[in-house]
């Protein structure tokens, strides 16, 4: 990212405005996952943890971009997903503690954050799994012929899934409104992508079927801005599926029994710290400064306000209760 | 009350419903231009068009997962699979996630989606297109589980299925398409998941059965009538909901129980019902509780062993006897 | 005899048959390079070597190709599921090739892949991380099913089932994983399929369990004998081939039967083990048969709810309790 | 198919006695189908009938070239595939018409035959679901560290299935000494091609999964020899995974129940026509006879020689017993 580009961007009708929301944005989902790993470690949220922090560009820089009547599908790797959809730090919260005020009513837990009302239908556990679900999402778009689109995330592992590649097939066949963005991180858990695919150039595999596919410095929040902005214009406007794949990394383990020492067996800290050069919360920031668009002074208010709000979720989340033991056999089947 | 094919009535629910419900539509494998592998669906693309009858690819993940988002995006699929034999390259997508979004989300998404198909043994297919799996979806929370056995059931309890807020697993049975029937005509006819239908009385034995197998009871039980054995026969229609309060009324009375089923009988649902019953009617039962089902193998191609793999009139007379006599 | 955990007892076993064979290799998702994802597989890859040890891509579906092409052509794998709920995937491949590929072809080829990884529910992983699905590979012909409780038999089960030359689907808890016991050290020991162990002996009540649920039935036998009531433990260990022999032997001695199981009760195995009881062994019944099992709900996330659904000692010994009062 | 290249091959190793015995094998294969589904009317065979009248060259240009120790896998549409590998008619029929003397001792039928001392590891009924199991076959080979490969066929509808792209990209990435044949017919049942995939370029979706690919026309016999012995020879000695897409048709319905009334549903009566103008058979023997290695005496005597093999072979099948009742609970399990 250079002078240049946020220079361009700052001409532009996104402007500076938009950058520094998009700066505050990644600086809350950084912080959210900081907070949820000490919560994890205090024992007040259980199952699995799969942190986005180096992604953030991924979804700042995209989600943004929606309107109304668009759909979010993606991994277990969805706290970043569902801050930027609009679901309520609250929400998420409480639903990592499992709580009846959860967005999920504390029924889903980490890896299965929802909130339909934005948009968001929701993370899924399963490598792969949403790529299908994204098919009957941008089919319903076509089917009542809205000029929505879905966007759907899924990682570099989830590119080896057969229903991948079923999912990908149709949405060319079909001309459907969606928009993949391939969070490609490097890794899948412990496998780099040079150990799980006979080919590492992923547009070729979305070309195969059909979808238009674009390679994107995801550590580059304009270069992600862009791209993603002309996917869903493409997407929305022409009625075709569109492929980005982003390069980007993830500074932690897996999840958090992906620790440190666990990671030794795939990748060096060296590697870790070269990427961190590129983190896009810093060099966004680094820039922004440079820019004169924040100073010092500005960036220790957000912090302290984004402090807040995540005390505040926190000790909403604490203070609720767990869902009455009674609903453990409701919504088994939906209402009516 | 017009007679009909069990597939014509089939195609009648559909068509009501999309005529009644501009959210359904209809997907899957040769449904369309094709005229359906067993013309299940014939003439619904000319009346509905190509997006609402939606041809796809051989692929059952996606087509799982095309019925599914749109489902959770607020249409109403129906989705068809070939044979459910097919279905089990998509058993991720449909038990990962259509059975499971509702709980998940605490019902914030649901998923109204038909999966449906043909089902059954029968015709030397083999054992790779010889399974129907009834038992696992019923075995999984989530899905309702439906099998009629008459064509009046088969549009109604289709129509009730389409209407469902959940998801529907409707097995149809190949060997029951041509079958004839009265189907009521009316729009407003639907028959209620969980209520099974007593298809002939009877007060020495209950059979208790479901889809073709019923057939094959009643078979049974005029035989075995002859010789002065009188046989209920109790057709579930839905494995879930059941409606174990039927089936218990009807032991009540007889106090001898056959549960049969067409599909392998080592962990199948007629052992759900078996154990049910020997649970909550335990002081009913007056004989030990038998079950008849298929032979626990991959069904052979042969026509001699597939005769005997599949469960006849003669064992379900064989099980009556060995409690009665 | 040697102290150890039940998944170094597994490891022990893998490691002891690829000495003795240089056909049996392990393959699956962070098996090699990353030790295992719950380290069962901890320090093979670096012994054996990458063609013994193979670190596959997130292919679940290729992976039981894999496994089930190499054993057509001569091998004997080991696929490892990273966990059960993902064999989800790979169904078709399971069911319709390595579980058929013997019968269809009259013996002429066959299927000695082991197919292992951890199952069972627990640690909040919530609904689609919370399902093994033995019942359903227990209904289908063609494959033999193990759930190991104890270390000794994770090893001696293991052993034979790599041996064996039918496709195995050996299923491990991880919430048993860290469990230690005594492991026979001798690499000709080996538990055979089909014989049930009884646990814990006794004379009014029967408890029939398997794999983490023994556990909970020897402590709930503990607690129902300090007032009085005396309960016999049987493991079954091996769900296919099924030792109903035992399960009889035992029912004739207490007359009084409860059945466990972790995963969803309707239609899952404790209804095949009660319907085989309330034919077989009727008249040795005092009382009615019951069933404890998981709720019939997927997975809640919530921590409260998750421990509500896994069937616990309190349910056992309510269920005892109701049928011996 | 030109003079020239029958003139080439002629001058080649292979030679017209080659040549003569590729034109028998696929005479063969015609006559046989016809049989089968003479047999089918008669009601002596069961379940489902796939033939494979007019895609012959696919098989008799390629299984020829194996060596022992090979391997085959390919789908329900296995009849010639089993003729070429070797496998008696008398077994074939047998096995078709359920007989303990069949190939797969009456319990596979049509889409299941086997014939493992022949390399032949079977057809299969699931769309697609060889290719998974050849992954597992190449893998064994090369852990031997043998010198052979394994041949894979499966059809243009399979090619959208998820679990032929698992494979392909494991099969890719290992670098298995396997050879794809894509039986490109351009149907699947009723489906074209083209209303099945986003993209019909079957070769990209082979090489987005690192594995070499060629389209080949699937009509001309010295095209498929040529091509697939090349692809074999890469496989054998570079270990890596090979594709040829064949393009091809089939002469007759998908099965028996997709009769002429059906097949109006989705093609005419002149594309079959124009189709038959490139009968691999027909050209095979116009250019035997006029390259004078062919005389239509010669071929009378081939056709009664084919015609007695086939009759042997209905009237083996047809005195043999079907396989006894005790055996239904046989090979459930394997021995041992
Ligand atoms: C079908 C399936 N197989 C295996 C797993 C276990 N698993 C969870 S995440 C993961 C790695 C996925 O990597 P990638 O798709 O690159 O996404 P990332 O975690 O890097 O965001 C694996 C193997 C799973 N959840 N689903
Ligand atoms: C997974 C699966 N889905 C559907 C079917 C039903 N079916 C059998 S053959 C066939 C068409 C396959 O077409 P293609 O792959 O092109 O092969 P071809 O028949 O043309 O040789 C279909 C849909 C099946 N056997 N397996
Ligand atoms: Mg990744
Ligand atoms: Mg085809």
């Amino acid at each position: 990212m250079s002078i240049q580009s946020v220079a361009a961007s700052a001409a532009s009708d996104q402007g500076d405005a938009d950058l520094l929301a998009t700066y505050r944005l990644m600086l809350l989902m950084r912080r959210f996952e900081e907070s949820l790993y000490r919560k994890y470690r205090e024992g007040k949220i259980g199952g699995y943890l799969h942190r986005y922090d180096g992604q953030e560009a991924l979804v700042a820089g995209v989600i943004p971009q929606l309107i109304k009547g668009d759909y979010v599908l993606c991994t277990y790797r969805d706290h970043a997903h569902a801050i930027a959809c609009g679901t309520s730090p609250r929400a998420i919260m409480a639903e990592l503690m499992g709580k009846a005020t959860g967005c999920a009513g504390g029924k889903g837990g980490s890896m299965h954050l929802i909130d339909p009302a934005n948009g968001f239908l929701g993370g899924d556990g399963i490598v792969g799994g949403p790529v299908p679900v994204s098919v009957g999402v941008g089919f319903a778009i076509k089917y009542r012929g809205d000029k929505n689109v879905c966007l759907c995330y899924f990682g570099d592992g989830a590119m080896n899934q057969g229903g991948v590649h079923e999912a990908l097939n149709m949405a060319g066949l079909y001309g459907l409104p969606i928009v993949y963005i391939l969070e490609n991180n490097g890794y899948a858990m412990g496998t780099s992508v040079e150990r799980s695919t006979g080919q590492p150039e992923m547009v070729l595999k979305a070309q195969a079927h059909g979808i238009d596919a674009e390679t994107v410095d995801g550590m580059d929040i304009l270069a992600v801005r862009d791209a993603a902005g002309r996917a869903i214009a493409r997407a929305r406007e022409e009625v075709r599926a569109q492929f980005l794949e982003m390069r980007t990394y993830r500074f932690v383990g897996h999840g958090v029994a992906d620790n440190a020492q666990q990671q030794r067996f795939y990748r060096t800290e060296d590697e870790i710290a070269a990427w961190k050069e590129h983190d896009p919360l810093i060099k966004l920031r680094n820039l922004l400064v440079a820019h004169g668009a924040l100073t010092d002074a500005d960036d220790e208010a957000m912090e302290s306000e984004i402090r807040a709000t995540i005390e505040d979720a926190i000790r909403f989340a604490e203070e609720s209760p767990p869902p009455p033991l009674e609903s453990l056999y409701e919504h088994v089947y939906a209402e009516g | 009350m017009p007679l009909m094919r069990y597939s014509e009535a089939l195609r009648l629910a559909m068509t009501e419903e999309m005529e009644r419900d501009p959210t359904v539509f209809v997907c899957g494998e040769e449904v369309g231009q094709y005229q359906g592998t067993f013309r299940v669906t014939e003439g619904l693309l000319s009346r509905f068009g190509p997006m609402r009858v939606v041809d796809t690819p051989i692929s059952e993940i996606a087509i799982a997962g095309l019925a599914t988002g749109a489902a959770m995006a607020g249409l109403r699929p129906i989705a068809e699979f070939m044979t459910w034999s097919f279905a089990l390259s998509a058993m991720d997508q449909l038990v990962n996630h259509a059975a499971k979004i509702t709980y998940m989300s605490s019902g914030r998404v649901t998923c109204p989606a038909v999966f449906r198909g043909p089902a059954g043994t029968g015709n030397q297919l083999s054992a790779q297109h010889s399974q129907s799996l009834e038992s696992w979806y019923a075995h999984t929370p989530g899905f309702k589980v439906v099998l009629p056995f008459t064509p009046a059931d088969a549009k109604g309890l289709l129509k009730t299925a389409i209407r469902d807020n959940s998801p529907v697993i409707f097995m149809e049975h190949a060997g029951l398409y041509a079958q004839r029937g009265e189907v009521p005509d009316d729009p407003d006819f639907t028959v209620p998941f969980g209520r099974a239908e007593i298809r002939r009385e009877g007060t020495d034995v209950t059979l208790v059965a479901y889809s073709l197998m019923v057939g094959k009871c009643l078979k049974a039980a005029e035989k075995l009538e002859a010789s002065g054995v009188s046989c209920e026969v109790v057709d579930l229609r839905t494995l879930v909901p059941l409606d174990m309060e039927t089936i218990i009324a009807s032991v009540a009375r007889t106090h001898r129980v056959v549960v049969v089923q067409e599909e392998w009988l080592n962990v199948g649902f007629a052992a759900e019902v078996a154990a049910r019953l020997a649970d909550e009617a335990f002081d009913e039962l007056d004989a030990p509780i038998r079950r008849v089902g298929g032979a626990d193998v991959p069904m052979p191609y042969a026509r001699e062993l597939e005769q005997a793999a599949i469960p006849g009139e003669d064992a379900i007379i064989a099980a009556v006897r060995s409690i009665v006599d």
